[in-house]
Parts: structure tokens; C-alpha cells; sequence
């Protein structure tokens, strides 16, 4: 298992090179993107800030339970911190499996407990302000 | 009987002003308490502890866990993180 | 809509770069990768062939079937053919969605139609003989 | 009434020895017909008529389509690209 909180660009080819295993016959990778409207306004950019030590603790944890529901061969994420351009990648979950309908489905349940557990947070700054977002409000 | 780190993120943090306080630990001090000390010390996060979750040494916790010194408690507002997509 | 067949390495950062868009918050990137074993046989390589004429008229079925579907940005699709070695890129297919579910959804739809559909087959070399993959026993 | 080109891939193409051949349109020529006049051709074939598909022009189709001169019949065995996964 990878996971990382970084500032820096993330990195798909190695988090890919990571994961990819000989037993594994497919590997999911989900890019989180920033994208240009939110709730109707026009997004300018996004601030992502986390508590890195207890993200990753509960990274441990998720990833424990992921490995108790379905044949995993391996995981890596990378969460991206500071300001992020529209198009900028903020999310990087990568699942390998010998099964491709288990990297899927663990691939997408991953993100959901990511989103719902996770302590990172995102303000939003659009044309004519600014809004820390709270909740899947979005 | 020691101190508590407290620790402030996001909204919480831009309101309050600070990212980071030390609290005396008081006979049978629990996390919710120190959110109400909080609230005097920093108005402007008065009437959101509804919203916001704790977490003791980084894990998340109940608001009545008591705390003891050396502990870091983290006021959590809702998580935010990942995608900027909704999620249906 | 990006669909190729070829007998290179397959690209996932241009696809990637393909299909993310400025209205996509999400892009889901699959990779099926050849694996050590099947049908508890240790392989030795994989000899892919296509139809490539009908495999691009199956694909464009697939892909506006699955516009119908779901609300998707783009589409790009990558399949290699000749000698696969163990741990290398068969298939690649690249979905980008406003919304990470349908991302998810019709990406594993894309998978599972093209395995059923689409006009290419493998040839498994392993120690001790090879045989063609006829269908999803496998 | 001109001919059909007949193309032949993966598991057939190897027990045919051949990956193309040229059939003579007669009245009413069906796609299936041409996998029994190959299969007096190339005996290594024979029985396999079951499995197979028919694409003509590049578009599945029923194994009773009617051909025409100029067009292209392809003999399809089950497919098995994309991953090496097995579907579960």
C-alpha cells in the first residue's frame, strides 16, 4: 500500500508502476479532477488542505476493510494539498486485482469512503468569491 | 494533569484565526468541552459544533471522550476532499 | 472518440490527455494487463490479432450505445495485438465524466462489452503448449 | 455476380492455413454456405461451423444473410481480447 499527501503534481505512471503485480490482470486508476463549474459558478481555482498524519491513519484503515470485501492485489493514493488549476489531477486512487469487476467496484468504494472519511478539505474560489466546501454538497 | 494540543482546519481554522492551541486538562475534560472553551476564545466558530466532528491522537472520536495530557484533539469540519465531482 | 488498434506500447498518459476535459471531474482509466497465470496455467506470452476495420464499426456501436447511457465527456480505447509479454498493457480505455459514478459505471460497461463484441483474440502460449481463447473462459 | 472476399482470423485462420480466400457469388449464396464449401476446402475446419459468427461488411449478421459480389464475409470465432482477466 501507497499513500501519500503531497503539493507536488501527482504522479499516475508511478502509482500505476506501483500496483501493477504479475498476478494482476487489470489495474483501475481514478484521476480526480478539478473541473471549471461547481453549483453553477465559474470555478477559478481550488485550495486543498489535510491533516496528513490522521488521513493517513484512516487511509490504513480503509484499505483494511477494502482488503476484507474483495481480492485485492494492491492499492495506491496520492491526495494533492494547495492550490489546484481547473484540469489539475487532486485525486489519485490506483486498485489492481486478478479480477477487473473487483478493481471497479473496490476502485469506486475507495473514492466514495475517501470522500465521506478522509480529513481533507477544499475552498473554492470563484468569480465573486470564495467558499470552504463542507460535505458532498458538491 | 498536563495539556492538549488542539488542532484547527479549513473553515474552522480561517474563523478562528489559528491553526493550533494548548488547553489545560481539567478534571473529567472532554472534547466537546474544549470546543466551548473555543467558542469563547474565538467567537466566530460559536454555533457550528453541531457540524464539526472530533478526533483523538488521529482517530475520530465521540464528543464525550475525555481527554488526558499529551493528547491532540482535532476539531474536523466536514470533509471535502478528493474529486471536485458530485457524487451521483 | 479515440479508438486504436496497434502493435506498440499503448499510451495511457495520451489518453488520459484525451478525454480530460474542463467539464470532467473525473477520469477513469483501465488497464488490462497480461497476467502470470490462467486456468492454473503458468504463461509464458500472449499473441493478440484483430480485425481492425470492424473492430473501429463495433466500437463506434459501443461508444454511442454508451453515450445513451450515461452522461460521459469523452471515450478513448487503446488495444494492442502481436506478442504480449507478462505484466504488459493489452487494453486500455479511458472514460471522463462530469460525475465519478458514471465515470465508473461505463467504464466497466466498455470493458465488459468489448470483451464480448469486439473482433480480436488471444492466443495463450504456456509451458508446454498454447491454445486459442475462445470467449470469457478465462 | 462477381465474388466475396472471405476472411478468416485466429483459431480458423491456423487450421485453414489461410487468413483469406475468394468464393464465386451464386444465386442465392449465404453466409453459411460459404463455411461449408470452405470446409470441403480445408477438412481442418469441419465441425466448427457452430461456434462461429458471420460478419458481413464488417457488421455481425445472421448466418442466412444473402450475399452479393464485393462483399466481404468474415468467419468469427468467439472473441477474447481486452484484459486476461477472468469476468468475475
Amino acid at each position: 500500500m501507497l499513500f501519500e499527501v503531497t503539493d507536488r503534481e501527482l504522479e499516475p505512471e508511478r502509482l500505476f508502476n506501483h500496483v501493477r503485480k504479475d498476478a494482476a490482470g487489470a489495474v483501475v486508476l481514478f484521476h480526480g479532477v478539478v473541473r471549471e463549474t461547481n453549483l453553477g459558478r465559474n470555478v477559478e481555482y481550488l485550495e486543498y488542505e489535510a491533516y496528513p498524519e490522521m488521513a493517513t491513519k484512516v487511509m490504513e484503515q480503509l484499505v483494511g476493510e477494502l482488503h476484507s470485501k474483495w481480492e485485492i492485489t494492491d492499492v495506491a493514493i496520492q491526495h494533492r494539498t494547495g492550490r489546484l488549476e481547473i484540469g489539475e489531477t487532486s485525486l489519485l486512487v490506483a486498485v489492481s486485482s486478478p479480477h477487473r469487476h473487483e478493481a471497479f467496484a473496490a476502485g469506486e468504494w475507495l473514492v466514495d469512503r475517501f470522500k465521506d472519511k478522509v480529513p481533507v478539505w477544499k475552498k473554492e474560489v470563484f468569480e465573486g468569491g470564495e467558499e470552504w466546501i463542507e460535505g458532498d454538497r458538491h | 494533569m498536563g495539556t492538549v494540543k488542539v488542532r484547527l482546519f479549513a473553515r474552522l481554522a480561517e474563523l478562528a484565526g489559528t491553526r493550533s492551541e494548548e488547553v489545560e486538562v481539567g478534571e473529567g475534560l472532554r472534547a466537546c468541552d474544549v470546543y466551548r472553551l473555543l467558542e469563547t476564545q474565538h467567537p466566530a466558530i460559536a454555533g457550528l459544533a453541531d457540524t464539526v466532528m472530533y478526533a483523538v491522537n488521529q482517530e475520530y472520536a465521540a464528543p464525550e471522550t475525555p481527554l488526558k495530557g499529551g493528547d491532540e484533539l482535532a476539531l474536523i469540519p466536514p470533509v471535502s476532499g478528493g474529486d471536485s465531482c458530485c457524487s451521483r
